[in-house]
């Protein structure tokens, strides 16, 4: 599997990480249903994890760090996604919607 | 640093007991701090030479910020001020129902006495600030009214003056040779004229704010007015000391560069405070409100002889501000007994109180005398002394200032006629003799300066005169 | 012990004991101890000045130094006094008088309830009054010259219960006070220009010449706005005759005898300086003339028996600044001290009659008094006859000199000091018929009632009675042979050196004008006495006097101007400032502050409309930018 | 930036179906597609990480976040009754605002990893991604952040049961409700 690393440079993880990214990005910005809100935002943390292993292997390094970081991210991200779940199933409970336009209680 | 913890850990046992011990024990227990005032002097061995000795000097969290306390005789007779007002601040308190009054007014003293000790800059700063919360406490939690919407204006107007104090000591600070808060070593900073102009401006903004001089004086009388009287006293008759102290102690010296600068246009507008004052407070009708315009006036004439630069206002101006302290609080404090034993400190509803209570209207119309410069009276020297220095300063000056003698006989006589004499609506309970021993010290005092004000000047003048060599020193840098 | 120290410090001691502990002690004690205080102070005085004659220098006096009062640089001025030739004259002159003045207190004040706080304060003047005049600086005359506005201040407004005299007691000190920063501001050009306060440093300096012309009109200008200030001289007077408010006994020792006069004995302190600035010299002659017709005018339409005394007063004090004015110092003193006498005599003369009379001092309620007071009448007559310059008694010689000076120095001011004079026995003389001759017409009190006053209070005024007589012999004018004459003028000879009084007048002139005096005096004698003896004629109620005597009885209405020129003005100023200056601009200008941070932060708020998605967007476009930013730069 | 037509092709197949999904994922109506297409793209994420030799990584994504998660997610859509398309449609306004946002983004993310240079990767040795090296380093050097992230998850989990609890019902309630539940 090796060979094929031969003609890769980091840059390309890199421009697919960015594209992947921002897609989610996007997303984000985009989307009002407050689930694919949450879904765009796992859609760029994978983005991230996806460069950190890219680095991991591109340093080179014997410690696989990188690839711990990975670990802890889906942490973070699956402990995000359950209290961000939950949060949305009691707003959806309270209001009948899960447009986030729709929560602008920030304002006051 | 003794009348620093001393005072720390009776505020601490103060709020651990809360309203268990009388506070009358509490009054008497602060005048401790007196004692180790005295009991410093003798430990440390202090001469009354003008060096400004160190008490306490250990490194603090960097090489160039210690924690230094010193004692001259000017620090020593503000501190003297402070151990003395607080007690009988403390018993001048009437009821039992402002619990944390007492904690808060023994911090108040701490941080006091640390101010008018501190020997490095950030120390100063810090104290200065630390000063702040306790008086911010007693107004927001005790004022009679609005209290919230005075007490921020005025905790709002200070804390921007002492940010500006504070980017004027960091200035310095990044000045130094070898990066240090210390006084002498921020003292010695040459800076140019242009720097200094704004060094100064700093630090003046801060003092102006607290003293107050003319037209930053907005946050005073609402604040004095709704504040508790122990509230007032505080501000008026040790918090105020701070602006004046600070100003001689560490503006004049710092900005010397540009005191030529500073002198017409703080001298001016002090002169306008002085009669700006004196012409409002003739119509006032609340007596807190009175004293309140009062003390812009005086102080005015405080910050006016400090500024004219010669040995005769400046001695005579700490002499009045020791006076000043004196005589607001044992008017505040009569304002108290009046409020809490007539029912009333409106004008319209007083009057004919004099025949309630010989000696209460004897004492009050001391104090009135003593506020009034009066011969005799503690009033009088420094007044003299300051106006002779504002007048040789400038004639014109001089006789606008001197109006002040005036203007203050009217309104202060016609607080007087209008609370004590008279037929008068208004009767006076009984007040009790305790309550009437710090009002009887205050009056020995207003007397005895009055008959020796050389006693204190003999004190200060050495320290006055290491002070006015600095600021000459650093004038002399452009010249 | 010193005898300055005690001649000043018994009365203080008097204060002391009455004030502190006088509330526990009997009235007798009290009253006593008052007046026996004074007069022991009084008796010192007496040997001193037996001392002083004798002593070898002349000018020179005794001296005590008790501390330093103030010691600041090059600003050096200590608690300490002096006695010479002039202050000896002052202090006996006011232990005297005070002593008399307490004894008669001693029942004049017998039934009030502040009893031994009218001792307290009668003996704490003393002590002002003794410090004012023995003190051996400018600032000692300074404590002394607010100290005894205080006690007029306090004496004033003794009946502390009526707000009516308690607006004249504040209206008094504020005056006084208003003469005082004139004093003060003297008193820093004096220091200023000499470097010190002292008599014996700056006096002979003053006198050597070597002060600019400038200066020294400058210092004397600003000491006489002192004095027009205490001794109640235009624009300054209007003070002196509310204060007639006090206790009777106040208004004879403050307000006639010895307060008041403390400006004649500034002016004669400070001669050197005086009399090297005509500028000033002039100002003081036309005030003090001006004063003194005026005063008298204000006086021939008062119904009250003391207001009449004290517009007397003021104009007698005018008449003294004109004798000051013309170079006449000897003749000022003499007359202060004339003045004094038969001033303290008039003014407990009429407390006697208002005692009798419960407390009445309206004259057209009196009449027919004197075969009631027999005592009271006949040293009343004295007075009235020295104050109106009947020949030979004292007010006759004192007056008559300063007549003299005024037309040696200049005719106009001469001619209008004789209608002074005049006007003088006319409003005397009117006062005296309406109030001792005549039919009773009080119909609130029945004349039986009336009675004559106790001996503590006939005492003095017999004693008083025999001054005014005989006051004459301290400086009889020099016609009456060298060795009994001018023997006032040649004490104070030695302090006053440059004034030295040579009279150039012919002997003849002297008696013609002499002669004048004393026919003006007769006619005046016998229109009054026909208008108020033989018609019985009654003072009109003001409302119906004619214009003029309408303009008289309301005193020019000067106090009306006053209160419209400035009393109203600072008051409206004072709302002005405080309701429009202080709150509206400047408490705008700082509101004006938060106003427009308040007008930011509601622009930032639209931006922050609670909405994540443009949060959002901004976030992502800030990072946008910074990273940027980052690139690029 | 190399030729594209050199790169290796499971790397440019991957690829395209990563980016091919995710853009369904955010442009798709309904949303139950969307969770499909996520699962997709993370398959294909996790093709990547065999690629890079973390195997072990790629086992772990493909469980916890299409597996859970994303089960997790696809519940809350059941549970709403969100699948059909109930979203309002945003006006074209937001869409290009949010295009161009994401847009400078990316090409300013870009142009600063352009800087960084380009470098060919030194490649890891394959057993590093195996569990038994990473147990040992998750252990070791990792341990303390290992154990933080479990206090984090009973974080999130208590905080996720309080959130979903109905309001004003204590837990003695909800146990009450259950064992009536249990009881019926």
């Amino acid at each position: 599997m090796l060979n094929i690393f031969q003609s890769l440079e980091i840059s390309h993880y890199i421009y697919l990480s960015c594209v992947l990214f921002c897609i989610g990005l996007f997303g984000v910005l985009f989307r009002r249903n407050a689930i694919i809100l949450l879904m765009c935002i796992e859609l760029m943390l994978n983005a991230v994890n996806l460069l950190f292993a890219a680095f991991s292997e591109y340093m080179g390094d014997k410690d696989a760090n990188g690839q711990m970081f990975v670990f802890f991210i889906m942490v973070v991200a699956a402990a995000e996604a359950a209290v961000g779940l939950a949060i949305l199933v009691m707003v959806y409970r309270n209001t009948r919607k899960t447009d986030v336009s729709f929560l602008d209680s920030l304002k006051d | 640093m003794e009348i620093i913890i001393l005072p720390l850990i009776l505020s601490l046992l103060a709020a651990f007991t809360g309203s268990k011990i009388n506070k009358t024990v509490w009054g008497l227990l602060s005048f401790v701090s007196l004692f180790a005032m005295v009991y410093m002097k003798q430990h440390y061995g202090i001469h009354n030479d003008g060096v400004w000795h160190n008490t306490f000097d250990v490194p603090w969290f960097s090489n160039g910020i210690h924690f230094t306390l010193g004692i001259d005789g000017l620090t020593g007779l503000m501190i003297l001020l402070t151990n003395l007002l607080v007690p009988i601040i403390i018993l001048s308190i009437q009821t039992d129902k402002q619990k944390s009054l007492i904690p808060l007014i023994l911090f108040m003293q701490a941080a006091l006495n640390g101010v008018f000790m501190a020997k490095d800059g950030l120390m100063f700063y810090i104290f200065w600030e630390l000063a702040l919360i306790p008086i911010y406490f007693i107004c927001l939690l005790y004022s009679s009214k609005d209290a919230f919407k005075t007490t921020i204006k005025f905790f709002i107007y200070t804390f921007v003056g002492s940010l500006a104090m504070l980017a004027s000591l960091i200035y310095l600070y990044l000045k130094t040779e070898n990066h240090s808060f210390a006084y002498e070593e921020l003292l010695s900073v040459q800076l140019n004229y242009t720097e200094s102009i704004w060094v100064g401006a700093g630090f003046l903004f801060a003092f102006a704010v607290k003293i107050p001089i003319f037209p930053f004086h907005s946050w005073q009388a609402n604040t004095y007015t709704n504040a508790p009287a122990q509230g007032s006293m505080l501000l008026s008759g040790i918090m105020l000391k701070m602006g004046l102290y600070g100003l001689l102690r560490w503006f004049m010296p710092m900005a010397g560069e540009s005191i030529a600068f500073f002198q017409p246009i703080v001298i001016i507008l002090a002169v306008i405070g002085i009669i700006y004052g004196a012409v409002i407070a003739i119509k006032q009708n609340d007596l807190k409100r009175l004293i309140a315009f009062s003390s812009l006036s005086h102080v005015g004439l405080i910050a006016a002889g400090f500024m004219t630069l010669s040995a005769v206002g400046i001695q005579g101006g700490v002499l009045q501000m020791f006076v000043h302290g004196i005589n607001v609080v044992a008017l505040f404090y009569i304002v108290e007994i009046i409020e809490s034993h007539a029912g009333s400190r409106e004008l319209s509803q007083l009057g004919g109180l004099a025949k309630f209570n010989r000696l209460f209207a004897a004492l009050y119309l001391i104090v009135v005398l003593g506020t009034a410069a009066v011969p005799l009276t503690n009033g009088f020297p420094g007044e003299l002394l300051l106006l002779k220095s504002v007048f040789d300063y400038n004639t014109i000056t001089g006789v606008f200032a001197g109006l002040t003698i005036i203007l203050c006989a009217v309104y202060m006589l016609r607080m007087y006629q209008f609370s004590m004499l008279g037929e008068g609506k208004a009767s006076l309970n009984e007040i009790g003799l305790l309550k009437m021993i710090p009002l009887l010290i205050l009056v020995a005092l207003v007397i005895f300066i009055g008959v020796c004000p050389q006693v204190i000047i003999d004190q200060i003048s050495p320290s006055i005169q290491k002070i006015m060599l600095e600021i000459s020193n650093s004038k002399g840098v452009l010249s | 012990m010193n005898s300055i120290a005690l001649i000043l410090g018994l009365p203080l001691v008097g204060f002391l004991i009455n004030g502190i502990f006088g509330k526990n002690l009997p009235k007798s004690i009290v009253g006593w101890l008052g007046t026996f205080t004074v007069l022991a102070s009084f008796v010192i005085a007496l040997g001193v000045f037996n001392d002083l004659r004798h002593a070898a220098i002349p000018s020179e006096g005794l001296h005590l130094k008790l501390f330093t009062f103030l010691n600041i640089e090059n600003f050096n001025v200590d608690f300490s006094f002096t006695l010479d030739r002039l202050s000896i004259m002052m202090t006996l002159i006011i232990t005297g008088i005070g002593s008399l003045i307490h004894l008669y207190s001693i029942a004049y004040m017998h039934e009030d309830e502040g009893f031994y706080k009218f001792f307290a304060y009668l003996n704490f003047f003393i002590f002002n009054m003794l410090m004012l005049v023995l003190g051996a600086n400018f600032l000692m005359l300074f404590f002394g010259w607010e100290g005894v506005g205080l006690c007029s201040y306090l004496l004033i407004g003794f009946w502390y219960k009526n707000a009516e005299y308690g607006k004249a007691a504040r209206k008094a000190f504020i005056m006084n006070r208003i003469g005082d920063l004139g004093l003060l501001m003297g008193l820093f050009l004096i220091f200023h220009q000499y470097q010190s306060l002292d008599y014996s440093i700056v006096l002979p300096k003053m006198a050597d010449g070597s002060t600019s012309q400038a200066m020294l009109t400058a210092i004397s200008m600003c000491l006489f706005v002192g004095a027009m200030g205490k001794s109640a001289q235009i624009p300054l007077y209007t003070w002196l005759p509310d204060a007639m408010a006090g206790p009777t006994p106040v208004s004879a020792l403050i307000h006639a005898a010895t307060m008041v006069t403390a400006g004649v004995y500034l002016v004669v302190r400070c001669e050197a300086l005086f009399y090297l600035s005509p500028i000033t010299n002039n100002v003081i002659m036309w005030v003090g003339l001006a004063t003194s017709i005026m005063a008298a005018l204000i006086g021939l339409k008062q119904n009250d028996i003391k207001k009449v005394l004290a517009y007397s007063t003021v104009s007698q004090l005018g008449l003294m600044f004109v004798a000051l004015g013309c170079g006449a110092y000897s003749a000022a003193m003499f007359h202060l001290a004339t003045h004094a006498f038969f001033k303290a005599l008039l003014f407990l003369g009429s407390g006697s009659v208002i005692h009798a009379m419960h407390h009445e001092q309206d004259i057209r309620q009196m009449g027919g008094l004197k075969s009631k007071m027999p005592i009271t009448y006949i040293t009343f007559l004295i007075g009235t006859l020295a104050i109106t310059g009947f020949p030979f008694l004292s007010g006759f010689f004192s007056k008559d000199e300063i007549l003299l000076a005024a037309f040696e120095h200049n005719k106009i001011v001469y001619i209008l000091s004789v209608i002074s004079a005049t006007i003088t026995g006319l409003y005397m003389f009117r006062m005296f018929f309406v109030t001792f001759h005549g039919t009773y017409r009080n119909h609130h009190h029945s004349f039986d009632k009336v009675h004559e006053s106790p001996w503590q209070m006939s005492l003095p005024l017999m004693i008083l009675a025999v001054l005014s007589v005989l006051g004459g012999l301290l400086n009889l004018p020099s016609y009456l042979g060298h060795n009994v004459s001018m023997k006032l003028s040649h004490w104070l000879a030695p302090i006053l050196p440059m004034a030295e009084s040579h009279s150039e007048l012919s002997h003849n002139t002297e008696f013609m004008l002499v002669g004048l005096v004393v026919l003006l005096f007769v006619l005046v004698v016998l229109y009054t006495r026909n208008k108020y003896v033989s018609k019985n004629a009654v003072p009109e109620e003001d409302a119906l006097t004619p214009s003029t005597g309408k303009v008289l009885a309301n005193k020019f209405y000067i106090d009306e101007l006053y209160d419209m020129v400035f009393v109203k003005p600072l008051e409206l100023l004072s709302a002005l400032v405080d309701n429009v200056v202080d709150s509206k601009l400047i408490g705008g200008l700082i509101s004006g502050v938060s106003t427009l941070l308040v007008a930011i932060s509601g622009l930032n708020k639209k931006i922050q409309n609670g909405n994540i998605e443009y949060y959002l967007t901004f976030m992502v476009l800030a990072l946008a930018l910074f990273l940027g930013f980052n690139l690029f730069f | 930036m190399g030729n594209i037509s050199n790169l290796p092709i499971p790397f440019l197949v991957l690829s395209f179906i990563t980016i091919l999904c995710a853009l369904y994922v955010v442009t798709s109506k309904n949303p139950v597609h969307s969770v499909l297409a996520l699962i997709l793209t993370f398959f294909s994420i996790s093709a990547h990480y065999v690629l890079l030799n973390a195997q072990f990584l790629a086992i772990v994504n493909l469980m916890v976040y299409a597996g859970a998660i994303m089960v997790l997610f696809l519940f809350v859509l059941m549970l709403l009754n969100l699948s059909k398309d109930s979203e309002p449609v945003k006006s074209n306004l937001w869409g290009v605002a949010a295009a161009i946002s994401a847009g400078l983004l990316l090409v300013i993310i870009t142009a600063s990893f352009q800087k960084t240079g380009i470098a060919i990767m030194q490649g890891n040795a394959p057993e590093i991604g195996l569990v038994k090296n990473l147990g040992r380093v998750l252990m070791t050097e990792y341990l303390v952040p290992f154990e933080l992230s479990g206090i984090l998850f009973i974080a999130a989990m208590v905080g996720a049961v309080l959130l979903g609890k109905r309001d004003g019902a204590t837990v003695q309630e909800i146990m009450n409700l259950n064992n009536d539940t249990n009881n019926a």
